[in-house]
């Protein structure tokens, strides 16, 4: 399996100015995440609120500017292109959003929402038109819902558009920024299905962010772990279930509610305690220091590399490192 | 009845008019003026001429002042503080005021030859510590023939004039004199202090709300009979109307015309009086239509003088065929006499070559004093010029715009028939401003272009003439001239309405811009 | 009698434009004492409205009909004044959103207090004390300084824990959670699943909670009552619903949620909840189940009772016929 | 390209949703509940056609009359709403002095939605210092009050309709570009603003299709409900006599005209404050009904 | 909280400053020369030239801009033009004057707006709440300076309960008098403010009802007062906002009324100036204006960070 995407040291600190204009400090909302896609392989980035999950996308597709890294596509670096070129690259990479409610314009059709992407493009009206009709179809609407407005669809209707929006430019990547999060749990299901038939059918990679550590297990080849914009642990989905290493990773394990009857609120490891820090002032170094239930004086002072643990696994632990050395 | 009004506790008068607030121990009368705010009460006030009526006129004398006592005709000269004057045969350009020995500022000071001479010094001597630029700007015109001036003796002044000019005394009304001691002391205050030789003494003001001024008991011309006038600036003439019948004032200033029967009936006091005023449209005749004489004449020919003024003002102006008004001595029999006549309109407009009429436009004030009702009045005239075939455009624009852009001549950049503006016509030298061929615009406001050589004759000799009957004689002449050649279109003559509270008592309408408060009680 | 809530026919409507629109159609229910009793359903189902009809709290142009008995005392004929007693003092309440649960203008420890001077008869100073320590108890850090913060200086997880905080106030006997860690990450999650279960322990307080989470249901839950649409579809103990579904909704929910190692095609409920104005007739899950006939489009299907504490409302049930799992 | 994904027939399994009417139906058969807002919008019919077509249904001609049948009371035989001081039919002047009148209501309210709405756009879109730049100045104007500016414009312009108008103009634009600027930030946050940015369409296409569209009833709205303070301040200025030239009647003119009768004749005098007060109040009216179907708080 | 004032003061220099470079150029594309208003009509061009290079009216305009900047700085507004008095003297009695009508109006509008405006969120089925919406929308769409003839005409002319015009009776003075004299002008001028205010009322209130703490309050038991309390106070901000703006509304309008009612205001004052060309009262006066309104809104502001700690910990 060859990489599609490689993703080298990208970060992204948001400056946080005062009201007069001045620079007050910088959200360190991701710091140095590299990680690399094969095609038609799926990717799971998995983390609490605030941790990058939604920057990192956004990075990605150049919605907003990093301050540093590379982004390889295909063996070209976006982040050096411009203009038609990178018109041309950005719609390989398209992105499916979290809100139902606000990812398609509800003051335009649903066809007119999916052929806005092939105007923006330069297909003539008509053409747009007909090639949207056929993506609607694929995701399972028929074409009484595509002279509508979105005010009259569902929540999962509604990503299905999104999704289609998504696909009618042909990317080979596709970014799921939490698109299932906010469904219902019988919706959420259709959505999720449709996401792998579609993946096979167009031979699409995907990018699938969410914080629900069942929907990423389900959906991934692979995994991310990521703590105030910082990647954690990365590895094979298989390994990183069911041998975490990074004491994060085994915390949302241990955390997620499942659906074992009689296992009791946190009879696993034990929950983690204290809040998220603010991502404006980061602890030193290991950022997780602050809740992690094994860190020593030494985690406030190194910063932890990814290193391996097993094949394809990586995790940021001083800890492990020592276990692994010693 | 009047006279005792004024002694203090006359408690005859209390058990019979009672509502009437005490007047009998009271003599206060309270004006509604049409001014937006109170004008400041130095030597010469603000607020245009109802500023000069009310304040002027009231706390200050000039040398030579208005005589308001006789309604049946134009209000006269008459000595003020300057008891007599004379020119010398031999030079007429210099002039010697013999001063009233008698008078004194409120504050008791003297009046004399020094005060005079001090307050000519204030607006003409530009080096002089109490040069005042604003008082002289606006007292400028006043003065504009007067050469130099000199003290003979405390009670003597001498002015030289720069030419043989026999309207100076028409000029000098406008010349105040305050108390150079209270100038001095106030300086730039002076304003919130000013002190006069008048009837009546200022006590108090508000801006924007009221002046008080109180009877002057010492005047040299006899104490007022009213022991406080109170002006209040009330702009709107509907709440002038409201707040006379409200009982807030006693005086009202030009109410709305159509009140007057009202009024009337309710038992006010509706005066009027001709007096030298006119309300005409100043042709450009220069160039166009209004060149030709015929097609003037034909326009005022077009007019119902008659049907405005009775009809639409209600009977507060007269019909006006020439500058002056027929009872003024300065008014000829003799001119045009413009009926409203629309056929014979149209005949002269033939005559000239519009058989088919033209277009044109006036400019018109939308407001201002001495203006009355001038939208409607505009509005009748358009239609009444529509009837003969003059089609006219009116641009209305505010009354300061519009004094702004006639100084500046009719435009160039298109085409402008006439300016309605309305005049004061009290002193001779609106002649020779307004017709002269000197005063053609830009040399002067003569800004129609009019020009006659007999006329110009005519003025000249006026101005020279000294004898007042001759002089009359002479500016009755260029009236019927005027008449003629009709230079303007004379439309109505204002005839200064007022109203006036049933208790307010001995006020005579004069012919004339000014109004005698010393007659004035309360009852 | 172990119950402490019984709710029958409860029936709340809301005037939507001028038409009068149920958004739950006769519930019935028991809470036990000490117990949990969670609510789960998909979003719409009128899990809150009935949770706030608990309460009598409606908006205005609503209507709420059927019976509600605390401890045998009927609420839905009290008095206002009478209502505004039991509100937070004997039954509290718990919204899905700490944050816009809050007053964003008012300290937080302030708003706990006003609950407190609400219904006990204390000064000032002592209801100060007793919200530092029910901060203190449900494990907000340096509680005397945190109590001067506002809402919008603290975090998600301290705010749910200060609201749960202001519930606890007055000890109530029931405690209604609508969706309490909904907006929460998982790791704060566990952490406030684990204090209601320590509150409970310690108080002996029935609480229901609502949520559209097995996992959490699975978790917290001693009853479970599957809402869909306005109505009960299934009620019981938990550990059966949990393990032994017996209606088409319930199943289909539970199959819907990816396991752990779960791999292949998800069992997905076709199409989606009708809406509240627009009602089918019969049953109204009908049009999504895999095994519905047509007769399931007439008539309201009555609950089956199934062993010792649970019922399900399914015709199929009601004919005996096996579901497919 | 044909693709038979088994979700899609799990989708089409979907209820099916009955065709649902049009958008511009359903939000008339909520505006029509409101029986105010229906016979507010009749009177507004009524009034805005009989202007329009005053030279047709107006009785008399607007300066016909003869001096001698002035002040004729309302009701008098032939003036249904007397004569005026010149003897001219009230009516009449009325219906052709609306056509100023209204037009001097809407054109400037039209005038600075599109311009206001334009510049509130691309400062609510661009945010940054574009914004700072648009809405500042904006501020700027905004500091004079309203009325004070549209006297200052009118006086500096003179009088005059055109001059009405533009005055009003600019002293309408910062409100509207104030609710669009904040209308389209909010919209910037959208998701589908950024999915349409990813789909690589430029900043003009996004404002144009998706922008506009969105805060375009917002702006609606608000600016309908301008119309009736707009004729205000256009009437108010011509009440100040910064208006029409006569003879052409307008509404404010006229009762600037008649205001001296008014303690005279005031029946005759309150014909045109009562026509200014219907045609803003049934504006308000619509307006407010309208934002209520267009589902948009105020 | 201070420096949360100190920087809102800053952010509005550049405002201000432009409200001065608009207010100072306004007045220079006015046509008509103020000279005018000076000296007599028939004055010569020599005459006239002397009078404009006393009023410095002969230098560039930047350099006018600059010395008159420069002056406003130093609190010195200059000398009337036509009334010869500086214009501080002039303006600020009028403005004071202003200040008492707008303010009388304001907080009438605020009274009632939000009495009534409360009641109809709280009942919005109700028939009072209907009816006080009609005649709040009516109150909007009534001219306010035919209101003021049509008051004058009924209360003082016929009724003869009150004075028409002016802000004290000739003489008089004092409290009593002056509450006489302001009720007509304020009922006009806070008419429509009423109705555009009470509407704002209702509608912040009907959606902080809406609001989930409301409910929540509920929920805990509280007092139905208590509740209001709180309604109130989240409302106040917003309330506060537009009534700030209303207040610049009203300040405003009050050129009409004021002219009506003879009241002795700043509008009356520059709308006088404006005819007579007097450039500096006009130009200190909509600065004036201007700056005042700005400050309102500063005000407006620094109540609301005092209400909302999340604006002042912003
Ligand atoms: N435009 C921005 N300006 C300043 N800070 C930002 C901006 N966008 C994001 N952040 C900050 O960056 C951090 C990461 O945000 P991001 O949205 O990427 O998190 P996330 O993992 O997607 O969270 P969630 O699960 O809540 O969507 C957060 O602390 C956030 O506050
Ligand atoms: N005030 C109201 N007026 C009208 N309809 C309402 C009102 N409140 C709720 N509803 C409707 O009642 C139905 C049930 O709503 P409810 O909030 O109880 O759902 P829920 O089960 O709590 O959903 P969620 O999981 O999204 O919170 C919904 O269709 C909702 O639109
Ligand atoms: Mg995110
Ligand atoms: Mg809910």
């Amino acid at each position: 399996m060859d990489n599609i995407l490689e993703v080298k040291d990208i970060g992204k600190t948001f400056q946080v100015r005062s009201l007069l204009g001045r620079v007050k400090g910088g959200v360190s909302a991701v710091d140095r995440v590299s990680f690399s896609l094969g095609a038609q392989g799926t990717l799971g980035i998995v983390g609490e609120s605030g941790c990058g999950k939604s920057t990192l996308a956004r990075l990605l597709m150049r919605l907003i500017e990093p301050d540093a890294g590379e982004v390889n596509y295909r063996g070209r670096n976006v982040l050096d292109l411009s203009g038609a070129s990178l018109k041309e690259v950005r719609r390989q990479l398209q992105m499916v959003f979290q809100n139902p409610y606000s990812s398609i314009d509800p003051k335009m059709s649903v066809l007119n929402n999916v052929a806005f992407s092939l105007w923006a493009n330069g297909v003539s009206r008509q053409q747009a038109r007909k090639t949207a009709y056929e993506y609607l179809d694929a995701v399972g609407l028929s074409r009484t819902h595509a002279d509508r407005m979105p005010g009259s669809l569902s929540g999962g209707q509604r990503q299905r558009v999104a999704i289609a929006r998504a696909l009618v430019l042909k990317p080979e990547i596709v970014i799921a920024d939490e698109a299932v999060s906010a469904l219902d749990k019988s919706v959420q299901a259709q959505v999720l299905n449709l996401f792998q038939d579609l993946k096979k059918e167009f031979a699409l990679s995907l990018i699938f962010i969410s914080h629900d550590l069942h929907v990423v297990e389900y959906m991934s080849d692979e995994v991310m772990v990521m703590y105030l914009g910082r990647v954690v642990e990365k590895g094979p989905t298989e390994r990183i279930f069911n041998h975490p290493a990074h004491p994060y990773t085994r915390a949302l394990l241990a955390s997620a509610p499942s659906l074992e009857v009689d296992r009791a609120a946190g009879s696993g490891a034990p929950a983690l305690s204290g809040d998220l820090p603010s991502p404006l002032n980061p602890p030193s170094g290991c950022r997780f220091r602050t809740r992690c239930p094994m860190a020593t004086e030494r985690c406030a002072m190194e910063t932890p590399e990814l290193t391996a643990v097993g094949p394809g696994h990586q995790a940021a632990c001083l800890l492990l490192k020592e276990s692994l050395t010693a | 009845a009047c006279g005792n009004g004024n002694t203090a506790g006359s408690d005859a008068g209390a058990s019979a008019g009672g509502a009437s607030s005490g007047s009998g121990k009271e003599q206060k009368l309270i004006i509604g003026m049409s001014a937006a705010n109170i004008p400041v009460p130095d030597t010469y006030p603000t607020e245009g001429f109802e500023g000069m009526r009310f304040v002027g006129y009231q706390l200050y004398d000039a040398l030579v002042n208005w005589d308001l006592s006789d309604p049946d005709q134009p209000a006269a000269l008459k000595p003020g503080l300057a008891e007599s004057w004379e020119t010398s045969e031999a030079d007429p350009t210099l002039w010697t005021f013999h001063l009233r020995q008698n008078a004194t500022f409120h504050d008791g000071t003297p009046f004399n030859a020094d005060a005079v001479i001090f307050g000519l010094d204030r607006i003409m001597k530009t080096d002089f510590e109490y040069y005042d630029a604003q008082i002289a700007g606006n007292s400028g015109s006043g003065l504009r023939y007067v050469d130099s001036y000199e003290k003979v003796d405390d009670f003597t002044v001498t002015v030289k004039t720069k030419g043989v000019y026999s309207f100076l005394l028409y000029d000098l009304t406008g010349i105040l004199f305050g108390s150079p001691d209270a100038i001095k002391t106030s300086g730039k205050d002076y304003a919130n202090h000013p002190v006069g030789t008048g009837p009546f003494k200022f006590v108090s003001m508000k801006l924007g709300q009221e002046l008080v001024m109180a009877k002057n008991e010492s005047y040299w011309g006899g104490a007022p009979k009213l022991d406080q006038v109170i002006l209040r600036p009330i702009s709107d003439s509907s709440a002038r109307l409201a707040a006379l019948q409200a009982g807030e004032i006693d005086w009202a200033e030009v109410p709305p015309t159509e009140s007057i029967p009202q009024l009337k009936n309710a038992g006010f006091q509706i005066m009027t009086n001709p007096y030298p005023h006119v309300w005409p449209y100043v042709l450009n005749v220069q160039d166009g239509p209004w060149k030709d004489v015929k097609v003037r004449q034909a326009a005022n020919y077009a007019i119902d003088r008659e049907g405005m003024s009775a009809a639409l003002l209600n009977g507060a102006a007269t019909p006006a065929t020439q500058p002056m008004y027929s009872g003024h001595e300065w008014y000829s029999e003799d001119g045009e006499p413009y009926t409203y006549d629309p056929e014979k309109a149209k005949q002269l407009l033939a005559e000239a070559g519009y058989p088919n009429g033209f277009s044109t436009t006036f400019i018109v004030p939308t407001s201002g004093s001495g203006n009355m009702w001038p939208i409607q009045m505009n509005e009748y005239v358009q239609k009444n010029l529509k009837a003969v075939g003059i089609d006219v455009k009116i641009e209305s624009i505010e009354w300061q715009s519009l004094l702004s852009s006639y100084v500046q001549g009719f435009p160039k950049d298109k085409e402008v028939g006439a300016y309605n503006i309305s005049l004061p016509t009290i002193s001779p030298s609106f002649y020779s401003t307004f017709f002269a061929t000197s005063a053609i615009f830009p040399n002067g406001i003569n800004i129609g272009g009019y020009s006659n050589a007999e006329l110009d004759d005519l003025i000249g000799k006026a101005m020279a003439e000294f004898d007042v009957v001759k002089q009359s004689e002479y500016l009755k002449q260029a009236s019927a001239i005027l008449a003629d050649d009709a230079p303007w279109i004379y439309v109505v003559h204002d005839l200064n309405l007022r109203a006036l509270s049933p208790k307010v008592k001995g006020f005579v309408q004069p012919q004339s811009w000014f109004a005698d408060l010393s007659t004035v009680s309360i009852q | 009698m172990s119950e402490l809530l019984t709710i029958d026919e409860l029936m709340t409507e809301f005037s939507i434009q001028r038409r009068s629109v149920p958004a739950v159609r006769g519930v019935s229910l028991q809470v036990r004492k000490g117990k949990t009793l969670v609510i789960l359903g998909e979003s719409g189902s009128g899990k809150s409205v009935m949770l706030r009809s608990i309460l009598n709290l409606k908006p205005p142009g609503a209507r709420i009909a059927g019976s509600i008995k605390l401890a045998g005392e009927e609420l839905l004929t009290k008095s206002p004044r009478e209502m505004e007693q039991i509100r937070g003092n004997r039954i509290a309440m718990i919204f899905q959103d700490a944050l816009s649960a809050l007053d964003p203008l008012y300290r937080v420890g302030d708003q706990i207090a006003e609950t407190i001077v609400a219904h006990r008869k204390v000064g000032r100073a002592e209801a100060k004390r007793q919200v530092a320590d029910l901060l203190g108890k449900v494990g907000i850090p340096s509680p005397e300084e945190r109590m001067r913060a506002f809402p919008h200086e603290m975090s998600g997880g301290m705010r749910q824990r200060a609201v749960i905080a202001m519930a606890l106030s007055c000890r109530p006997d029931l405690l209604l959670a609508d969706e309490p860690t909904t907006a929460l990450d998982v790791t704060i999650q566990a952490q406030i699943l684990r204090l209601f279960k320590d509150i409970q322990a310690e108080y002996g307080m029935s609480i229901v909670l609502v949520t559209h989470d097995i996992g959490v249901a699975a978790e917290m839950a001693d009853d479970i009552a599957v809402m869909y649409a306005g109505k009960i579809v299934e009620y019981g103990r938990a550990r059966q619903i949990l393990s032994a579904p017996a209606h088409p909704y319930t199943v289909g929910l539970i199959e819907a949620t990816p396991r752990r190692g779960q791999k292949g095609k998800l069992p997905a409920i076709p199409g989606q909840p009708p809406l509240i104005t627009a009602m089918p007739e019969g049953c109204s899950f009908a049009s999504r189940c895999p095994v519905a006939r047509e007769s399931c489009r007439e008539g309201t299907p009555s609950f089956t009772r199934y062993g010792e504490a649970h019922e399900a409302a399914c015709y199929l049930l009601e004919e005996e016929q096996p579901i497919a799992q | 390209m044909t693709i038979h994904a088994t979700t899609a027939r799990d989708a089409a399994s979907l209820r099916p949703i009955s065709r649902e009417p049009s958008r511009v139906l359903l939000i008339w058969r909520a505006f029509s509940r409101r029986r105010s807002a229906l016979i507010a919008l009749a009177v507004l019919t009524v009034i805005v056609f009989s202007c329009v077509l005053a030279p047709w249904v107006a009785p008399y001609g607007p300066s016909e009359g003869e001096v001698t049948d002035r002040l004729m009371k309302i009701g008098s035989a032939g003036h249904l709403l007397g004569t005026d001081e010149q003897g001219r039919d009230i009516l009449s002047r009325i219906l052709y002095g609306g056509r100023l009148s209204l037009l001097s209501g809407v054109l400037p309210v039209l005038l600075s939605s599109l311009i206001g709405g334009a510049l509130g756009v691309i400062a609510g879109y661009f945010g940054g210092w574009t914004n700072t730049v648009i809405m500042r100045s904006l501020d700027i104007v905004f500091s004079f009050p309203a009325i004070l500016l549209a006297i200052g414009i009118s006086a500096a312009l003179g009088p005059g309709i055109t001059n009405i108008i533009i005055s009003a103009t600019v002293v309408f634009i910062p409100p509207v570009a104030r609710i669009a600027e904040s209308a389209a930030k909010e919209v910037r946050k959208e998701e589908y603003i950024e999915a349409a940015r990813s789909s690589g369409a430029g900043a003009g296409l996004i404002i144009r299709s998706h922008v506009f569209r969105n805060i375009f009833s917002k702006v609606f709205v608000f600016s309908t409900s301008q119309i009736g303070v707009c004729l205000m301040v256009a009437s108010g200025l011509s009440f100040l006599g910064l208006g029409v030239s006569p003879p052409t009647p307008e509404w404010g003119f006229m009762l600037n005209n008649l205001k001296q009768l008014i303690f005279v004749n005031p029946m005759v005098t309150i014909v045109p404050g009562v026509f200014i007060f219907l045609t803003s109040l049934s504006l308000n009216l619509v307006s407010d009904a309208l934002s209520d179907a267009l589902e948009i708080k105020r | 909280m201070a420096s949360f004032v100190l920087k809102r003061l800053a952010l509005m220099i550049p405002t201000l400053l432009g409200v001065s470079i608009i207010v100072f150029l306004m007045l220079k594309i006015v046509p008509g020369d103020p000279v005018n208003s000076i000296v007599a009509p028939d004055a010569s061009e020599a005459e006239r030239a002397v009078v404009r290079t006393q009023l410095g009216l002969d230098k560039p305009i930047v350099a006018q801009y600059g010395i008159w900047l420069g002056r406003v700085v130093q609190g010195n507004l200059g000398d009337s033009v036509t009334r010869r008095l500086p214009v501080t003297e002039l303006l600020l009695p009028a403005l004071k004057n202003t200040v008492i009508l707008t303010a009388a109006s304001a907080a009438a509008a605020f009274v009632i707006a939000l009495v009534i405006g409360v009641y109809s969120a709280y009942r919005p089925a109700s028939r009072i709440a209907a009816l006080f919406n009609g005649l709040s929308l009516a109150s909007i769409g009534l001219p306010n300076f035919w209101v003021a003839l049509i008051l004058i005409g009924i209360f003082s002319v016929t009724l003869g309960w009150l004075p028409s015009s002016g802000m004290s009776t000739v003489g008089g003075g004092g409290g009593g008098d002056l509450i006489k004299h302001l009720i007509l002008p304020t009922a006009a001028t806070a008419l429509s403010s009423v109705g555009v205010l009470t509407r704002m009322v209702r509608s912040t209130v009907a959606g902080i009802l809406q609001q989930d703490h409301i409910f929540a309050l509920q929920a805990k038991g509280v007092r139905r007062t208590t509740i209001l309390a709180h309604v109130l106070r989240n409302g106040m901000p917003t309330i506060l906002n537009v009534t700030g703006l209303q207040f610049g509304a009203l300040l405003a309008s009050s050129v009409l009324v004021e002219t009506v009612f003879s009241w002795p205001g700043i509008g009356q004052v520059i709308y006088q100036a404006i005819g007579q060309r007097d450039f500096p009262v006009v130009q200190a006066g909509v600065l004036v204006i201007a700056v005042a309104f700005v400050l309102l809104n500063l005000l407006v502001d620094a109540i609301h960070a005092a209400m909302d700690p999340r604006v002042r910990h912003a």
